[in-house]
This record gives structure tokens, C-alpha cells and sequence, in this order.
């Protein structure tokens, strides 16, 4: 494999809930959206990371990307640790890595047009002058499929569509080399759907980006990722290649796979359903967390929490099956 | 097509929400155009006043110490709403009247403003601690009931217009901070903040930038409501005796006087109390108009 | 051949709104028999949930069903109905299960207040009979303890456990159809394939038809047998469901098969150009005109008819 | 849990309490002019000031007159009015109940009015009668309170003479004679609170019934009235409380200039003579009044939102 982009170790991320009142009685909750996660992310691939509602994917990626300040852990990106600059470093790094976000519309400025928006980043860090900016300008609109008039609208002049692809500008006019796509395109339509992910694909050979591509769309990851992570209630329990899909190892990925819908007949499996719901991050289970939900359970599970270990090459499940 | 045309149509969006409102809202045509009035009454005053030598309503007010026989005239072709105790004209009393009325209750708003929206913006975006002082000390001044805390101000610093301003100002303050706030907070998780965050972004600058701009419609709209309230705080100021002194002219004095004589002579406080309850009533039509043309809740999903 | 149990004739439902007239809904036309489970499908817009709402008359101001559509179900026409006898056709004889099950529980009742009210609207039973009635529904779908889960409120309940609870709602008078309008999209996969088994289970069970409203094409081959594709208001074609999926006739439905990522496919897509046109003001003639690759000068003055092309194959395109 | 949610939103409600008792304390010692002298006159020898002066505490270094003052009024010790020469809780005390039924009187009134009336023009959106609800509302919102209680005076007073114009009649003495003295301020005083009740009814009730349950309700084939009466209603009322409980201290500002204008002896009339007289421990006892009152609705406020919403005490 090639040269490792980003290396995460053991990256925590709690959301402390307090108010005066909690604050006194001395009960304050943590939300452990992220609860201990490693895992590398190599240079040119798509990294899908897939997982449920709720699961911490989100905040995983936010995370990864400094937006949210870790709460204990390790981040490096191309060797060096980021996971506590700040001021002029982090303004610095910004430009290496993007997000784009789900909903398009809420993504933009609604009270800036499509100009001013792509104007921004290229001025914040210098990358074109005052007389350079149209050019510019008409080249990210043209690379993301927009044309020149649409740089005078405002958001809520443009479709979905449009507006995730003006997002993609922006996060590419500072040319970077990761991209955090925070499940892109699950506010579109199906037929829209397809056109982002294809520019998508066309941009990453382009620029020889890195993607980080967020989804719950199992579909879309398998379609678009070199290798996935399987996200559960802020854990890693599962990473590999496609060959995940083909063999799924731990059993929340195979619940979750066998619930797939496919328009293939011959396709449709016998469907693995989980009991009960995902329990809070507030309060998570004992040992394997997975353990209440699981219908290979064993006594091992409740107690300790297993680690996420290479079971083959290049394989990582966690799960006492395996151990 | 439609797309093409609303484009050139309404380069900027809340012209096209303010312009569709309007049209179809006739009672805010109507406050729109009294506040017109008042506005073009109150500056009339004052080029009156400069320009003319006070010619053309001065000869409607007569002097005080000529105690004309003419007082509590019932309204007539010489005086449409009547004269007061010392024979003065109501109507030119009301119309000079509005040039309080307006001064007062637009710098107060101002006040208000400028300072509600910093402290709420101030408070949303940074939260924690910050947030916890600024809003309790908004929730002080939020609890005790305003009027008596205008009165407060007024009695003990004195009364004059300034301090007038500075009260009204203070006790509507609240409401744009928790406005402005709670608007703040639900910008702040909108992602296109998190966005200019993750293209590197200074704190202030996305203040500046992307949360006040967006936070100030919903500010604009307290702000027109609240001069309707402003203006009656003052007249209820003025009543007690606490607010514009004379001779300046204020509808809540004229009121207060009025109230004195009411068995004798009800038209001089029917008069401007019906001027403050119109212009109050004005800006709260206005205010509603506008409140409802950027509601995002009555928008429907066909307004692309 | 016998009477359907529903059929819809020429439907048109529009909203008048200060933008324009959307026709969110310009004439449709279908029939389901009794018994059977058939699939709408369509992109945003497409007005989809809307022949849904329709069907239960549940259209409000700006909306309007216009003159001239016709809801046939067991041989009555819904929209000659006075509005209290449509009161009892709903949730009684026709039941919908919303999309958001999070939203469509009142949160100020519980659960069993909710439950037993439906009951006893169109049921004449006691409160404690009501209340029987209540648990067993919760138990037929699925909900462990219901004893004392009908005295919790909706907050306590996960978003599956509250689209099962809408479903005992929706069964509890053993309607003669389900509309069930994307009850699975705001739910999780593994959440999703339970309701879905839930759904296809009850239906076999006590032998109710089924309207089930998706933008899920993977989704919809999964519980109904004969299926429907609209867009712009209209409906494009309509054909067994594997057979649909399989070999499509229209030019949109064939997109729209390229346009998924399958679990199946790796790499490019073949998505369907252009976007989704305004609802206020659609394309002339053939609404897919301007995406379709197939266009020609008649596609874009004339709505191609509604054609049969062989048993239970209908498709709405000049190649046909 | 519910108990616990209340004592929680207390425990939030204090300091603010102490932020409006401090803010007296310290507005009062801001102000221009010192009291005794005012009180006194120019006629008072320096040694009588001085006497007063100590007696009052004026002449100790500020930081102990406030630790004094809080220390007191934590006894329930408000100090004795200047210009009454009684203490001042007893002046409040015996004032308390006239300033209560006015404003309960109101509230009720406003309360009684808005409500039924909020609903009924939702459910008639854009009918006419919808319209002139909303104009009510309108002119409620609008109108001085003074205005209104000048027009009442002369109209229902004065010139057809159906209701007493002045003065105050405890309702327990005598309920009917009291009630008859106490319609027009209350009308007065309420107007504003009905009419912002009113249009925050109507649009909460809008908003609810546009909801997905209240779909899903009708989608059951549930009766018109159970949806509007129980399922909206219940959920369209949390607004209302709020916005309430956030005028009731309007009200009582407003009683103000009612008590003033009807000739009512109560705690809106002492205000504003304490003001005038620049009464400072009176001052000061009215403001702890009015704190202790904002206290006490946001307890009511957050009793009826527990009881009506299941959903806060898991908050």
C-alpha cells in the first residue's frame, strides 16, 4: 500500500453535557460519540467509513479535521501530529484538508452569492490576486460541471445538486489533498446522486485527492471506497477492503450488510435482524458494546471489551470470534 | 424559466420575500403609509420650524400667556381636534407632537439594537461561561417589570430626554439579545459556519462575516416591532410625569393633561392617545409583514 | 374480472400557491386489487406522497383536488363523500403510515392514550376492552412488555419502536389498504429491514392491501409485486416489479437503475443528465424531455400517451 | 424527577434575584442627591442630617451598607420607609392583596378572552372572523394601557355611568361591590396581554396543527374536535404559558399607571410615590417585591409545563 496521509491512534471525542445545576450535584454526562478509534488512511485512496445513526462517524471526521477539539488521542497527517495546534498552524493546515457537508443549501452563506463564496478562501490564503479572481473563479466552476452565469446567484437560486457542487468548489479551491465528505450526497435525489459521485471519482484522479467519504449508504461505500471502516457506537469494529462486502467478518457488519435492499433477486438475503435498538453514548454497554445486540454472543463479551486486531492481511475485526 | 426571470427580477432574496409579502398584505400597506406620515410629519415640523419661522403652525399655537378665551373648543373648522386649557390647536400639537414621538422611540430602538445585538451575538457564539454572565444579567433586567425599571432610571438620574432614551433603550434591550442569541446558536451549528471554520477562518471574522448578517433580519424585525412598544413606553413615561419635560411637546403629556379635563373636554386626550395608538399599531403591522416574509417556517418547499 | 378495491382516475391534485400553481399531482391514473402491494416510486417532486395524501382526501388550502378526478375504493367515489363519512373511511378502512415516525406521535400523550383512541374511534369498545385491544397490537408488532409500554410517552420510544407503534395504529381496524408513505427513510438500514419484514408479515396476516410510497428502488423490490414510476406529477410506467427492475422501458426508469450505486457495482455511474425541473413551471409535452436521451421535437410538444405494450406493462413514451 | 426539574430551574432563578436586589443597591447609591436632604428639606440643621444620616446607615463605606442590606433583607428586615415612617414590609404587606386582585383580575380577564379566541381564529384562517380577532388583537397590542383606561372613564364611567370610575373595594368585604370596582383597571390593565395572548395562541395553534401527528391524527380518521381540543391544544398551549409568564411582570409595571389613574392604593401607587419622594428603603422593598413576584411565576410557569409536557423531566 502506498504512503500513509493520516494516521489517527486511539481518538476520543466526549461531549460534555453540564449546566449550573449539574454543575452543583456534580453529575455531568458525557456523550462518547467517538470512544477510542484507530486506523491510517493512505495517500490517493477513498477511506469509507459507514456506520448507523448516531454511531459517531460524523463527529469522527470533524474530529480528524480539527474541527472539534479532540478529546484524547493522536492525529498525524503526513507524519506530523496535529491534534493540539492551533493559531497560525491550524489556519496553515486548513488549506490541506476539506470538508463538504450533507445538506448543500445549509452549507452556504444564503446571504452571499456563489462568487463571494468561492472569493473567500482564495483570498484568506492568498492563493490568486484581486485581477486573477474571475479566471479562477471560472475555472473551479467549470471543474465541479457549473457555468459562468451561476456565479452571480445566491444559494437559494440553485438546486441540491448545483449547490453540493459549488460546496466541492469551495473545498477545492485551496487545493488540498484530503477531503472529508461528510455523507455528500444523502440529501439528493437518486439521479443527482449518481452525477456527484461520478464528479467525485473524475476530481480525486484529477488532483490525486484523498477522500475520507462518510455515508450510511452501504451502497455508495462499496461503490466509491478502497477500503472501509464499520463504525458502531463510536468504535471501529471492522476495516478492509471490498472484500468486507464479500465476506463480512464481525457480526454487526454482517446484520448490517444482510439488511441491505438489493434490486437483484438473486441478490437478496436472508436478512439478520438485530434485537433492540443502539443503546445511548451516554450509557455504553459493558465490554463488547455490541454484546446486547449480538446473536453470537458469548459470555467473554459482556465482560471484556475486545480490540480491533489484523485477523488477515490487512483484515482488522473486533470481536472475541476472532481473538 | 421561472428561474431565469425571478433572477433578474429580485437580484436579492429578502427583496423578493419583503415584495411578495406587501402585495398581498394590505393592512401593512396601510401601517407603511402612516408611518410614512408621521415620518414626513415629523420632518415637516422641523423645516417648518427652520425654514418658515414657524410660520405655518406656529399661527395654529397660540401663546400660553395670551390666554386666549378660545380654550377646550370642541373640534371645529378653525380647530379640527379641538383646543387645550390655554386655547392652544390639538392637531398642531399632535403633528409637532410626532417629531417627539419619532426622534424618541427610533434613537431608543437604536440604543437597544446596538447594544442587544452585541451582547446576544457575544453570548451565542462563544457560549459557556461568557454566555452564562451576559444572559443572566439579561434575565435581571428582563424580570423586573419595565416600566417600573424605565421609571427607576428616569426618577433617580432625572428626567430629560436623554435619560428617556437611555431607559426605553435599556428595558427593550433584552429582547433583541435573547433573539439575537438564540438565532446565533442555531446559526452556529449551521454547517457554512463550520465550513468558513474549516477553511481557516478568524472567530471575528465569521462573526462579522457569516453569523451577524444572517442573524440581523430577525434583529430588523424586533427592531420594528419594538418601536411600536418603544413609543408607548414613552408615552407612558411622559404620563407619569417622568418623560419629556415641557415645553417640548410629547402625546403622552398632552394625554396626561387631557385626562384632567376629560369631563370638560374629551377630545384632548382622545386625540393623541389616537396618535400614539395608530403609530404604535403601524409599526406593529409593518413589524408582523415583516416578520412573516422571512419566516423560514411558512416558507414552503416550492420556493426555490 | 372483478371490481378492483382502489382505482384512481385521472388525478390531479394542485397547489395554488403565491408562486405559482404546482400540479403536483396531473393525472393519475391506477387500480389496486384487493390483497395485492403496489409500489409508487419518484424522485422529489414527483408527487408521489401527495397521490398518497389524495387517496385519504388529507389535501388542505393552497392544495386542491380538482373536478373531475375520481377515487374509486370498494366501489364508492371518496371524493363524493361527505366529510364525516370520509372520517370514518380513515383509519378505519384506509391507513396511512406516515415518514417521520418521530414527529407523528403526539408528544404530550401516551402511548396507550394515543393507541386507544383510534380504537375507539371507529370501534365500539369499552376503555378497558380498548386498552386489551392496545397490547395486543403493540405485541403483534413487535413490541416487548406492552403492558407497560402503553403507559410511556413517544419520547421513550427509539424511532423503529415509534414506526411500530404507528403501524399498530394503522392495523388496528384491519384496513382494507395501507398507504405507507417512505415509513422506513428516516430510519436506519437494520431498523428499516425489521419494519419492512414487520409490514410484509402483517399484510400476509390479515390480507390488506398495500400503497407503499418510496424513492428507494432497492427498497421497493423487496415488499411490493407490481410497481409504479412517476415523475412531475405524472406517472412515466408501471409493470411487475422485477420485471420493471430488470428490463425498464422508459428512458427515466432505465437512469435512475444506472444512476444507483448497487452493492453490485464498482466504479462509474451512468446517472441521468440535467436536473429535476422546477414544479412551478415543468417542461412542455413529454415532462422528461429535456433530461432524456432519446428527445425528439415530439417529445417536447406532446404528453405521450399512456400505453399498454403487453399484460400488465404500461409505459408512457413515443419509443413505445 | 418533576421535583427535582423545578428545583433545578430555582437553583438558576436565585441568582438573578440577587442580580435585581444588587442592582437597586446599586442604582440607588449611583443616583444624584441623597435622600435625607431631599426628605429633610433645606430647613434641617446639618446635625439633624447627620443624626438621620447615621440612623439610616448613609454614612458608612458603601460595601457595608450593601452587606448590611443583604444581611437584613435575608431576615426579612426591609428598613423603615422615610417618607411613611413605618417599616417598609409592613406598607407592602398591607398593600400586597389590592395590587394581587388587580392584576389576577386582569390576568384572568386577558387570560379568558385570549384563548378561546386565539383558537377559535386559527381554525378560521382567513375567514372574517379571523380577521377581526386578529384586528383585536391588534389594536390590544397597540393601545395604551392609559389610553384604554381614559376611554373606559368616560365612556362606561362617565357618560353612561354603568361602572364605578375610582377607588378600591376589598373583595373581602364586600365581592360584588370590589369585583364592580375592579373591571375597568383590570380591562385596562390586561388589554396588551390579551392581545399578545391572543395572536401567540392562534399562531402556536397554527403551528401545531401543522404538524406531522396532528396529519397523523387525521389520517386515523380521529374526530375534528378530539384533534383540535386534545391533541392540539394541549401541545399549542406551551407557548402560551410562556409568553404569559414573561407579561406577567408587564402587569404588575403596568399597575403602575393604572393604580395611578383609578386612584387604587396599591403597590404600583407606592412605587411611583416612592419614587417621587425618593423613598429609598421603600425603593428598595419594592424592588425585592417585584423579584419575589418574577420568582413566584417562574414557578407557576414551570409546574404547568411539567404537568403539560411529559417530555421535561427527562431534560
Amino acid at each position: 500500500m502506498g504512503e500513509t496521509l493520516i494516521d489517527v491512534e486511539d481518538l476520543k471525542k466526549y461531549f460534555i453535557s453540564s449546566n449550573f445545576a449539574s454543575r452543583l450535584t456534580g453529575r455531568e454526562e458525557a456523550l462518547r460519540a467517538v470512544d477510542g478509534v484507530s486506523f491510517d488512511i493512505y495517500r490517493g485512496e477513498t477511506f469509507g467509513l459507514v456506520g448507523e445513526t448516531g454511531c459517531g462517524k460524523s463527529t469522527l471526521g470533524r474530529t480528524i479535521i480539527r474541527l472539534y477539539e479532540p478529546t484524547d488521542g493522536k492525529i498525524y497527517f503526513k507524519n506530523t501530529e496535529i491534534t493540539s495546534i492551533k493559531g497560525s498552524s491550524l489556519r496553515k493546515l486548513r488549506k490541506d484538508m476539506q470538508i463538504v457537508f450533507q445538506d448543500p443549501l445549509s452549507s452556504l452563506n444564503p446571504k452571499k452569492r456563489i462568487m463571494e463564496i468561492l472569493w473567500e478562501p482564495l483570498r484568506l490564503h492568498n492563493i490568486c490576486s484581486e485581477h486573477e479572481k474571475e479566471r479562477k473563479i471560472f475555472e473551479l466552476l467549470e471543474l465541479v460541471g457549473l457555468s459562468k452565469a451561476d456565479r452571480h446567484k445566491y444559494p437559494h437560486e440553485l438546486s441540491g445538486g448545483m449547490l453540493q457542487r459549488v460546496n466541492i468548489a469551495r473545498a477545492l479551491a485551496v487545493d488540498p489533498d484530503f477531503i472529508v465528505l461528510d455523507e455528500p450526497t444523502s440529501a439528493l435525489d437518486v439521479s443527482i446522486q449518481a452525477q456527484i459521485l461520478n464528479l467525485l471519482r473524475k476530481l480525486q484522479n484529477e488532483f490525486r485527492l484523498t477522500y475520507l467519504f462518510i455515508s450510511h449508504d452501504l451502497g455508495i461505500i462499496h461503490n466509491m471506497c478502497d477500503r472501509i471502516a464499520v463504525m458502531y457506537l463510536g468504535r471501529i469494529v471492522e476495516v478492509g477492503d471490498w472484500k468486507v462486502f464479500e465476506n463480512p467478518m464481525h457480526p454487526y457488519t454482517k446484520a448490517l450488510l444482510s439488511c441491505v435492499p438489493s434490486i437483484r433477486k438473486e441478490s437478496r438475503k436472508n436478512k439478520i435482524l438485530l434485537k433492540g435498538a443502539v443503546p445511548s453514548p451516554v450509557n455504553i454497554p459493558s465490554g463488547c458494546r455490541f454484546h446486547p445486540r449480538c446473536f453470537l454472543k458469548e459470555d467473554i463479551c459482556s465482560e471484556i471489551e475486545p480490540d480491533l486486531k489484523e485477523v488477515k492481511k490487512d483484515r482488522y475485526v473486533a470481536c472475541h470470534l476472532y481473538q | 424559466m421561472s428561474e431565469k426571470m425571478s433572477v433578474t427580477m429580485f437580484k436579492k432574496p429578502w427583496v423578493k420575500d419583503i415584495s411578495i409579502e406587501f402585495r398581498s398584505n394590505i393592512p401593512a400597506l396601510f401601517g407603511l403609509f402612516l408611518i410614512f406620515l408621521l415620518f414626513f410629519s415629523a420632518i415637516f415640523v422641523t423645516i417648518d420650524s427652520t425654514f418658515f419661522d414657524r410660520k405655518i403652525i406656529s399661527t395654529l399655537i397660540a401663546d400660553p400667556l395670551e390666554m386666549t378665551p378660545d380654550t377646550y373648543q370642541p373640534p371645529s373648522k378653525d380647530h379640527w381636534f379641538g383646543t387645550d386649557e390655554f386655547g392652544r390647536d390639538i392637531l398642531a400639537r399632535v403633528i409637532y407632537g410626532s417629531q417627539t414621538a419619532v426622534i424618541v422611540g427610533i434613537s431608543s430602538v437604536g440604543f437597544s439594537f446596538v447594544f442587544g445585538v452585541l451582547i446576544g451575538a457575544i453570548a451565542g457564539f462563544y457560549g459557556g461561561k461568557v454566555d452564562h454572565v451576559l444572559m443572566r444579567m439579561v434575565e435581571v433586567l428582563y424580570s423586573i417589570p419595565a416600566l417600573a425599571f424605565a421609571l427607576f432610571i428616569v426618577a433617580i438620574f432625572g428626567a430629560n430626554i436623554q435619560n428617556v432614551v437611555i431607559a426605553v433603550g435599556i428595558i427593550n434591550m433584552p429582547k433583541f439579545a435573547r433573539v439575537i442569541r438564540s438565532e446565533v446558536l442555531s446559526i452556529k451549528e449551521r454547517e457554512f459556519v463550520m465550513a468558513a471554520r474549516a477553511l481557516g477562518l478568524k472567530n471575528s471574522r465569521i462573526i462579522m462575516d457569516h453569523v451577524i448578517p444572517n442573524a440581523i433580519t430577525s434583529a430588523l424585525v424586533v427592531a420594528t416591532l419594538s418601536i411600536g412598544t418603544a413609543i408607548l413606553d414613552v408615552a407612558a413615561l411622559s404620563f407619569l410625569g417622568f418623560g419629556v419635560q415641557p415645553p417640548t411637546i410629547s402625546w403622552g403629556l398632552m394625554l396626561s393633561s387631557g385626562r384632567e379635563a376629560l369631563f370638560i373636554d374629551p377630545y384632548l386626550a382622545f386625540f393623541p392617545g389616537l396618535a400614539i395608538f395608530l403609530t404604535a399599531m403601524s409599526f406593529n403591522l409593518v413589524g408582523d409583514a415583516v416578520r412573516d416574509a422571512f419566516d423560514p417556517k411558512l416558507k414552503t418547499r416550492w420556493n426555490r | 374480472m372483478t371490481d378492483p378495491l382502489l382505482s384512481v382516475e385521472n388525478l390531479r391534485t394542485y397547489f395554488y400557491t403565491p408562486y405559482g400553481v404546482v400540479k403536483a399531482v396531473n393525472g393519475v391514473n391506477f387500480e389496486l386489487e384487493s390483497g395485492k402491494a403496489l409500489g409508487i416510486i419518484g424522485e422529489s417532486g414527483s408527487g408521489k406522497t401527495v397521490t398518497g395524501l389524495s387517496i385519504m382526501r388529507l389535501i388542505f388550502p393552497p392544495g386542491k383536488i380538482l373536478k373531475g378526478s375520481r377515487i374509486m375504493f370498494q366501489g364508492e367515489d371518496l371524493l363524493l363523500k361527505p366529510e364525516n363519512e370520509m372520517r370514518s373511511v380513515r383509519g378505519n378502512r384506509i391507513s396511512m403510515v406516515f415518514q417521520d415516525p418521530m414527529t407523528s406521535l403526539n408528544p404530550v400523550f401516551t402511548i396507550g392514550e394515543q393507541l386507544t383512541r383510534v380504537i375507539q374511534t371507529h370501534q365500539d369498545l369499552t376503555k378497558k376492552e380498548a386498552i386489551e385491544k392496545a397490547i395486543t397490537l403493540l405485541k403483534e408488532v413487535g413490541i416487548s412488555d406492552p403492558e407497560k409500554r402503553i403507559k410511556n410517552y413517544p419520547h421513550q420510544f427509539s424511532g423503529g419502536m415509534r414506526q411500530r407503534v404507528l403501524i399498530a395504529m394503522a392495523i388496528s381496524c384491519h384496513p382494507n389498504l395501507i398507504i405507507a408513505d417512505e415509513p422506513t427513510t428516516a430510519l436506519d438500514v437494520t431498523t428499516q429491514a425489521k419494519i419492512i419484514e414487520l409490514l410484509k408479515d402483517l399484510q400476509r396476516k390479515i390480507g390488506t392491501s398495500l400503497i407503499f410510497i418510496t424513492h428507494d428502488l432497492a427498497l421497493i423490490s423487496e415488499i411490493v409485486s407490481e410497481v409504479i414510476v412517476m415523475y412531475c406529477g405524472m406517472i412515466l410506467e408501471r409493470g411487475e416489479v422485477d420485471e420493471l427492475l430488470s428490463e425498464p422501458l422508459h428512458p427515466y426508469t432505465e437512469g435512475l437503475l444506472h444512476s444507483l450505486p448497487d452493492v453490485n457495482i464498482k466504479g462509474d455511474l451512468q446517472p441521468i443528465e440535467g436536473t429535476i425541473p422546477s414544479p412551478i413551471n415543468p417542461p412542455s409535452g413529454c415532462k422528461f424531455h429535456p433530461r432524456c436521451k432519446h428527445a425528439t421535437v415530439e417529445c417536447r410538444e406532446d404528453v405521450p400517451e399512456f400505453k399498454k405494450i403487453r399484460s400488465d406493462r404500461y409505459v408512457s413514451c413515443i419509443l413505445y | 424527577m418533576r421535583t427535582e426539574y423545578i428545583i433545578n430551574r430555582l437553583i438558576q432563578v436565585l441568582p438573578v434575584m440577587l442580580g435585581i436586589i444588587t442592582l437597586a443597591f446599586v442604582m440607588l447609591r449611583l443616583a444624584p442627591g441623597d435622600p435625607i436632604t431631599i426628605y429633610m428639606g433645606v430647613r434641617a440643621s446639618e446635625e439633624d442630617l447627620q443624626y438621620l444620616r447615621h440612623l439610616y446607615g448613609f454614612d458608612k463605606p458603601i460595601y457595608l451598607q450593601y452587606i448590611d442590606y443583604l444581611k437584613r433583607i435575608a431576615v426579612g428586615d426591609f428598613g423603615t420607609s422615610i417618607s411613611y415612617q413605618k417599616p417598609v414590609f409592613d406598607i407592602i404587606l398591607k398593600r400586597l392583596p389590592v395590587t394581587l386582585s388587580l392584576v389576577l383580575y386582569s390576568l384572568g380577564f386577558s387570560v379568558i378572552v385570549a384563548i378561546p379566541a386565539g383558537i377559535y381564529s386559527a381554525l378560521h384562517k382567513n375567514r372574517i372572523s379571523d380577521h377581526i380577532v386578529r384586528f383585536i388583537s391588534l389594536i390590544g397590542v397597540s393601545i395604551p394601557r392609559f389610553f384604554t383606561a381614559i376611554l373606559l372613564i368616560y365612556m362606561l364611567g362617565y357618560y353612561l355611568e354603568i361602572l364605578p370610575i375610582s377607588g378600591y373595594v376589598p373583595l373581602r368585604e364586600d365581592f360584588v361591590k370590589g369585583s364592580m370596582h375592579l373591571i375597568l383597571p383590570a380591562v385596562s390593565l390586561g388589554g396588551a396581554l390579551m392581545g399578545y395572548t391572543m395572536r401567540v395562541m392562534r399562531s402556536s395553534m397554527l403551528e401545531v396543527l401543522g404538524e406531522n401527528y396532528i396529519k397523523a391524527a387525521r389520517a386515523f380518521g380521529l374526530q375534528e374536535k378530539v384533534v383540535v381540543w386534545r391533541y392540539a391544544l394541549r401541545n399549542a398551549l406551551l407557548p402560551v404559558i410562556t409568553i404569559i409568564g414573561l407579561q406577567f411582570s408587564t402587569l404588575l409595571g403596568g399597575s403602575i399607571i393604572i393604580e395611578e389613574i383609578f386612584g387604587i392604593e396599591g403597590i404600583g401607587r407606592l412605587t411611583y410615590r416612592a419614587l417621587l419622594a425618593r423613598d429609598y428603603p421603600l425603593i428598595q422593598g419594592v424592588v425585592i417585591y417585584y423579584s419575589f413576584l418574577f420568582l413566584l411565576s417562574v414557578i407557576i410557569v414551570d409546574v404547568l409545563y411539567a404537568i403539560i409536557d411529559p417530555r421535561i423531566k427527562y431534560e
